[in-house]
């Protein structure tokens, strides 16, 4: 697999996990393409953190005027039912827990749930934005993200990059399968039958627990 | 009381060493004639509270290329490199504030609150040198208030008293910086007579905002 | 998703023992139908958050008249002769909470804080048990967060997401109600379809909102 | 001086106290009386602490539609200029530090400028409603009220009755004077000439400083 069709499967493979009638927070990057793929039955309201409920792309004829942006500065559009807001009721929505789901790439994720994903210290801070408020504020939290940097792994028994949030991470998604996140640990629960579980096993410092039921993630999506 | 001015007579007293909040996040809402008056009235030594920095040539992002800025409260720094370089190689003095903390410290300066507890941060670097509170068994950081100088806020539209109403998702941090500043300045699109604003309609009450200067008028 | 729905159906999850936050000010901006609904449910052992409890007959008042309530947390009961008598005789028991401090408190809530510092009440009996904390030489008390089962609010006008819009003086404590509870239900005039409120426009998000019910409908 | 009398001429000299361009609150009874007697070239905006700026009475022929009261939960209207908003943001306004002057009743103000005025234990609980608030908000507390309660001092050295709040009041203006409270303890600064200075002082528990440039205060209003 080359680096686009990785992160198209992920993508799909997260978008599978979106329910139906959910709030759901998309980081940049990698996880804004999940809403390229959300089953037809499936209606999701997306939130962007920088003040509204109803994101959605511009459409093919829609001019940009430049009052709307999503949290990358880029523009898009709002949903019928949307609704703008000021920052503090935003971080409200996050914080008081109405983020069903939110999804977010990461440097960095370890057995315990931590997730690094603002910054390498000396070399890039770009800071954490709103992704800190998300990972104590959203329901469920979702790591997309390719599953090794360079060929290192980026499932660590602990993170040595400086955490964007402690415990926070419920489930990981990479191209090589679906990790959750328990109190024993992580559990393989699908895997990519383009690898091996011992490929998988070796591109993952932490300890991996195999699912006994462990099923392969591509039929889901 | 009329608040429509001049930026020239609003900007008046901005001095050098100021606290000054910006609104705007990645430069959507953010005020681009109030910036530019700063940049013109030469304030330097600035103490900026802002989302972001925008980028090198937008929006507050000019104040960090003109290097006008000593102190820097942000929450995202990614999108202009010169704010890196400058907090790398020691020009620049950054605190990294998340998104939802940052508004809530500028909110408890305008709403006169002492702090808020948040578990946001807890076990991260944000953590660094702050009180650590534990209530019902949950640990919280208590994150203090921002105060400012001035805010240079961004609205649609604006009354002669200062009632404001926002566009899109233009409101982000103006709504809150409105309250958190001793002198409030806001940039709009239009300006209409006391009584032409519907009271049920304004979402920040004039009270908090002390200058209206209207965009693309001869503002000398 | 459609929110709109009858008072029945709206109300079926409401029972005795329930935390129910009622919003209005005196009765100003209360649900009037939702009230009534939850006498006719015969709800009894209530805990109420509310501004004040409005007059015997009226708003609040009635849950109060009715026995229904068994703790109750709101600012002002002057306006309300039997909840004195029920506090004074020992059948109800009333924490008086300073109304900005009240507001603060759901709005903590609702928006996942952990408590505010306030000043309000320092050197008062509504400091007793509640911690306290010096932040730069100032003495605050620390307010914890008031969630609820239950919000009963009332607006203007709904769409069927749920946003609202507030008329007059009306908002009130609706606002910040609407996030503090598990499940929120809004008791409005008018209903308008999806796309047929200006997104700009909103004063309460939907998100917030669980059901919509119409005011002066056969709710059955 | 009968009582209405009494109220009548603390309300004039409380309405002296305001200043232009400045934003007020008035607490229910005599202090809302005071807006009665503002002269005609000082502009003030009123708060109402229930949700709005640009209290108003309503109009003779205004009709009364239930969408707007005022703290007493009595019908109002709005000014042109006002705004509604939410208690949040009303009692930001108020602790913010917006509200240049608020006017309040009191049962007890000490020399320390303590203030009882929201219980008699046991007898009266109305509650504090945003009396708390506006006492520590507010830039300027002005207590208006009678000098004495049934021939006994309202003006104490130590209030008995459960505070409102601790070295709050500025100025107490009542039908006998207007006293101003220092660090130093109180100070009778005009005095109605209708009573000796040797009858203030006696209805006064808390000891009196008399200002050497003591005025009459009825020349105000």
């Amino acid at each position: 697999m080359n680096k686009e069709e990785m992160q198209t499967l992920i993508a799909k493979r997260v978008a599978y996990e979106l329910e139906d009638q959910s709030l759901v927070n998309l980081g940049i990057g990698l996880p804004t393409k999940a809403a390229n793929y959300i089953p037809d039955d499936v209606e999701v309201m997306f939130q962007s953190e920088n003040g509204f409920v109803g994101l959605r792309g511009l459409k093919e004829d829609e001019e940009d005027d430049g009052t709307i942006v999503n949290a990358g500065g880029q523009p898009v559009g709002i949903e019928q039912g949307g609704a703008f807001f000021d920052s503090s009721t935003s971080f409200g929505i996050i914080r008081g827990g109405y983020v069903d789901c939110t999804i977010l790439g990461a440097l960095q994720v370890d057995l315990h749930g931590n997730i690094a994903n603002y910054m390498i210290p000396g070399k890039m801070v770009p800071g954490m934005g709103g992704a800190m408020d998300l990972l104590e504020g959203a329901k469920k939290v979702i790591v997309a993200m390719q599953h090794t940097a360079k060929g290192s792994p980026k499932i660590l028994n602990e993170c040595n990059l400086p955490l964007t949030a402690s415990e926070a991470v419920d489930l990981i998604v990479t191209e090589m399968g679906v990790i959750e996140v328990t109190n024993q640990g992580l559990t393989l629960i699908e895997y990519n039958p383009a690898f091996t579980i011992d490929e998988i096993k070796e591109a993952t410092e932490a300890p991996l627990t195999i699912a006994d039921d462990v099923k392969d993630m591509t039929l889901n999506i | 009381m009329d608040k429509l001015t001049t930026i020239k007579e609003a900007v008046k007293n901005i001095k050098n060493g100021d606290t000054i909040m910006i609104g705007g996040f990645m430069g959507n809402g953010a005020p681009p004639e109030l910036i530019d008056a700063l940049i013109e009235k030469d304030i330097r030594d600035i103490t900026l509270i802002s989302s972001d920095t925008a980028k090198i040539d937008y929006a507050s992002g000019k104040l960090i290329r003109d290097k006008r800025v000593k102190k820097l409260y942000a929450s995202h720094i990614g999108t202009n490199k010169e704010t890196g370089r400058q907090m790398t190689e020691g020009e620049l003095d950054v605190e990294l504030v998340p998104q939802g903390t940052l508004v809530e410290r500028i909110r408890a300066a305008g709403f006169g609150l002492g702090g808020i507890l948040t578990t946001t941060g807890v076990g991260t670097r944000v953590e660094e040198g702050k009180q650590k509170l534990t209530v019902d068994g949950v640990n919280y950081l208590l994150e203090t208030p921002l105060h400012a100088d001035v805010a240079l806020i961004n609205a649609k539209k604006a009354d002669k008293a200062g009632n404001l109403q926002y566009q899109g998702s233009m409101v982000n941090f103006n709504a809150m910086m409105a309250a958190a500043a001793k002198t409030t300045i806001v940039e709009v699109d239009e300006v209409v007579e006391k009584g032409e604003m519907d009271p049920n309609l304004v979402m920040t009450p004039g009270v908090f905002v002390d200058y209206v200067v209207k965009r693309g008028e001869d503002n000398e």
